[in-house]
């Protein structure tokens, strides 16, 4: 990838700069050019289908990666009228890879939570590159309760690659928290939506992905690790990551036969970088959809429910 | 209304084998990883599989955990029967699950079932290395999740030896995830009716095993030595690109860290099982 | 069952004096602690008792949190006339609550009251630093308490603004240790009717009353700056014998620990109190 | 204090060595002189009463921190039948300077939690001389929760200072984990039964002490802080702490004027550094009357019950 632009769309990227070379030719030399522009713009269309309705899943796993793809905060910016930011884990450090807080939807309050990569580098160093401590998934657990406290619905904006696997990480209990976060998250009385807007990765995901619904954009992926480290752990060979994309079945077609996520929301030709704001409004027009549908349930109904889901996970395929 | 998937499943159906049983090695001598004494297999099994000379603990299969902890007789397997595929397709797995199969007799990593410890009724559990590193998988987390339902039918309690090397089963992918919010919320549920559960970490105790149902227990033991951890160490090496401190992520770690509420050595677990075990078997029958 | 105390009580009974107002600084001008500027003390008031060169945030009384978060004669006081005495006869004690009375106007450490924030009906309580620097008697904790409990009668949210020096009064001894019992349970029965609780820990904000309602929030704001903690920084240099990091204790080094939610500043602190009751108005009128 | 003999004893030790060598005289050398051992054993046992049953509150705190006074493991010990210990708050770290698990008495499971002072300089070094970390109270609250699920009863044995003033414990929320303690024991659904042993001081006592019952051995001390920190606030000399003593009010006898406790455990005449036996066995005898009590309530009555006990204080006096 170069300047953001990935191998496989430069002929695309190519026809569009000649496109846009001949719509500026036509309006400053005066010369027509409408007709060609109408074929180009014919093949471009084609082209642009046929790249994007064929990616495999590492192309799909580099797009999720995008430098400038949409972070949890752009979301947050982009789909409520107002958010207040909430800190700590109330024991030992605000993890700043874990945002979260409350906001308003279509002027109803839910609380949002997400893991947070950082906008460059100097951002990324201080978010340590969206990998949260316990800590931060610690935080993500109080405000959940929080929300259960004030009946608010939570929405889950996934975009990790997984726990950090750091020693002081470790020291403190990755594992235990994010089994804690499991168990709670199970049980809480409130509608939870869960995104995979970028990345989902091994326990890291799933600590903050035990929801009634689990939505997932087109070009993200979801699995139980990433694919290096899959290629890494079963061939000793983080180069053979491609090939371990392929095995895990990432992608959300996939996740949606497995009944894993329920919806993919789709995103615009090239991936969600592209268009931020087409994303985030598709993307809200399904949050309010299935909050509709979850608030019409009981509270015990939801958790009921909500446990039978997980129940079912491979028993029948 | 969890009852309605008891009945409906799609796993082949196979008979186990006969239990094997014995340490790792398979020779007439075997090395001591930890002191590289030279020690008689046969000796080493009697001993519990731990080294005479310096105390390491070798791994145990599943089955020779039911020896060394149930009541003589008293283990009776459940949902031994259940084996799953390769829902993914994932090359080169259906090979690999015949092979664990073969050598370790057992259908998948997981061995369950009712059984008695110093004449405590309870449903025992254990995940055995040697089977694909004892990751979890579906029929793991099926099974898992079955014995803690089980439990909670008949109110027992539940003790889970637990040794899953990669954690989650790479082959079957999301699947195996899923796994981990499964088995958790069966352990809630069994909690939320007040009986115990007692997880004995052994080496190694990893990944989606560590961050899901054993971490969750009452009462967490773990073996001395064993590796207890979420991240992998060399995994850990490779992203902070230092040492990695000695001892970590032993048990002794996990202990000061305050993960684990003991630890103890193999030969006392037996005893310290059966007197938990007594101590919430008094205080439910005089309170409930 | 509580409403049995209500009228139980041996307080003295005392009227209160006139609110006093203004930053604790009396003359006509007063010098920054922090960037040593000479501040016109009537600006510095206009100002919110900020200092517009360095926004140092000097102390506020009880009367002038009320005078800057409420909406203008909105506030009715509760349980003024609460007054306490010397209970252990702690050898001039009398005189030392003699001369905070005539210097703050305040019966006691704490203010109570109904009132209304950009609208929304609320308890709002602050200590006041002035008194006995602000610590947590019986009287402070009747009051907290009392404010608890007619915020649950009425169904109303509470924001706390704590500013305790040295968090429990030494004068009334185990009486004030118990305090932080009472309120602490005060605070949970008020929260376990799903009702809100935002607590504004202002300079200083330690020991007792951090320790007990301070913390127990659903939301912590604090002023920049402002010292939070438990033990004072004196008895832990004492106890450790060696300096202290720069900014111990201050708010954003709650904050980089995870004890705080945010750090506001004055003068954005009424418009965040009212978005963040907005919030809870609507979850509440919706779903409840 | 000298060996552990205090100034004020002098006269009383010297007196029973006095009639220790006179038995010995009639032992070994045959002259009877049991007229005159009489005589000074009525003198020593008028002289004992006379220092004992007058003890200043000084006198007192300095008795309730003998170095052989019984810790927490040694009561543990004596009283009951069993105890496997449990360690960590699986968050950070197991505190050594608090100690818990489950315990047997008369047969009967109980869960025990306490502050741990070391028996030596090495140990009390190791136990931070007695001193807990959040990590010790969370650990504590642990425990306690799990007693709850057990349907256990809860006794805590307090001999603390204070929680300990260090920087990390700052840094780890000494004042909202002593907070978060205090508020959920109030609410716990079993039985409990706190014992100020030796020292209660401070939040770092009430973190652990919010209870059903509350005993109180004979020269035990409890207050809102240590004398010398007392003396160091209001006066800015710690060497006014004698003075800080009487005017705190701290003992036994006080607080059960005040209701703050419910029974004085006697202990052996000079502490009960003098008999361990003695003073562990008077207080099992407690613990099983008041538990039997307490057994007697329902859960929820207990809880209401705590409840208006703490209400009250401070209402009328
Ligand atoms: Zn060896
Ligand atoms: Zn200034």
């Amino acid at each position: 990838m170069l300047n953001g632009v990935f191998e496989w769309e430069k002929p695309l990227i190519e026809l569009e700069k000649k496109i846009e070379e001949l719509r500026r030719f036509t309006k400053e030399e005066g010369i027509d050019f409408s007709a060609e522009i109408a074929t180009l713009e014919s093949r471009a269309e084609n082209l642009r289908h046929d790249i994007y309705s064929r990616l495999t899943p590492w192309q799909k796993v580099m797009i999720a990666r995008h430098p400038r793809r949409p972070t949890c905060l752009d979301y947050i910016e982009l789909i409520f009228d107002d958010f207040f930011e909430l800190h700590g884990d109330r024991t030992i450090r605000d993890d700043p890879a874990m945002v979260g807080g409350i906001a308003l939807l279509e002027g109803r309050p839910v609380t949002v939570i997400g893991p947070q990569k950082g906008k460059d580098t100097k951002d990324n160093i201080a978010r340590n590159f969206g990998l949260p401590h316990p800590e931060g998934y610690r935080k993500a657990l109080r405000l959940m309760r929080q929300a259960e406290k004030f009946r608010r619905p939570i929405i889950s904006l996934i975009d990790v690659v997984g726990a950090y696997p750091g020693i002081e990480a470790e020291q403190r209990g990755q594992g235990v928290v994010i089994a804690e976060n499991i168990r709670q998250m199970s049980f809480l009385k409130v509608p939870i939506i869960c995104v995979v807007t970028g990345e989902g990765g091994s326990g890291g995901a799933l600590a903050i992905g035990v929801g009634d619904r689990i939505l997932m954009l087109e070009n993200a992926w979801y699995s139980v690790c990433s694919p290096e480290m899959c290629a890494q752990i079963l061939w000793k060979d983080t180069k053979k990551a491609e090939e371990a994309a392929e095995s895990l079945c990432l992608t959300a077609q996939d996740l949606l036969a497995w009944k894993v996520i329920d919806e993919i929301i789709p995103e615009p030709p090239g991936g969600a970088h592209r268009n931020h704001e087409t994303v985030a409004m598709t993307l809200k027009e399904a949050l309010l959809r299935h909050l509709q549908e979850l608030e019409a349930q009981g509270a015990d109904e939801l958790v009921a429910k909500r446990i039978d889901r997980y129940r079912q996970i491979g028993v029948v395929w | 209304m969890l009852s309605v998937f008891w009945g409906k499943q799609k796993y082949v159906t196979i008979k186990p084998r006969e239990p094997s049983s014995g340490p790792v090695a398979d020779g007439l001598w075997t090395r001591c990883p930890s002191c590289s004494s030279l020690l008689y297999t046969k000796e080493l099994t009697k001993n519990l599989s731990v080294c005479d000379r310096c105390s390491h603990h070798f791994r145990m299969s599943a089955w020779d955990r039911v020896l060394h902890l149930l009541d003589a007789d008293s283990f009776q397997e459940i949902d031994q029967d259940l084996e799953g595929g390769n829902p993914l397709g994932f090359s080169g797995y259906e090979q690999k699950l015949a092979k664990s199969r073969e050598k370790t007799g057992l259908t998948e990593a997981c061995l369950t079932g009712e059984g008695r410890l110093s004449g405590h009724q309870l449903v025992f559990g254990a995940i055995d290395f040697g089977f694909i590193g004892g990751t979890m998988g579906t029929v793991v987390g099926e099974k898992v999740c079955r014995a803690f339902e089980y439990a909670l039918t008949k109110r027992l309690p539940v003790v889970m030896v637990s040794a899953g090397g990669g954690g989650a089963r790479m082959h079957e992918g999301i699947l195996s995830l899923m796994q981990m919010a499964k088995t958790s919320q069966a352990v809630e549920r069994h909690s939320q009716a007040g009986l115990l559960y007692i997880c004995v970490l052994t080496d190694p105790t990893m990944g989606g095993i560590y961050a899901s149902f054993a971490s969750l227990a009452d009462i967490i033991l773990a073996e001395p030595q064993a590796l207890i951890g979420f991240a992998g160490p060399r995994v850990v090496e490779e992203t902070i690109r230092q040492k990695l401190p000695s001892g970590f992520q032993r048990a002794e770690f996990a202990l000061n860290n305050g993960m684990v509420d003991a630890i103890i050595e193999r030969k006392e677990l037996r005893k310290v099982l059966a007197r938990l075990l007594l101590y919430h078997d008094r205080g439910g029958r005089q309170l409930c």
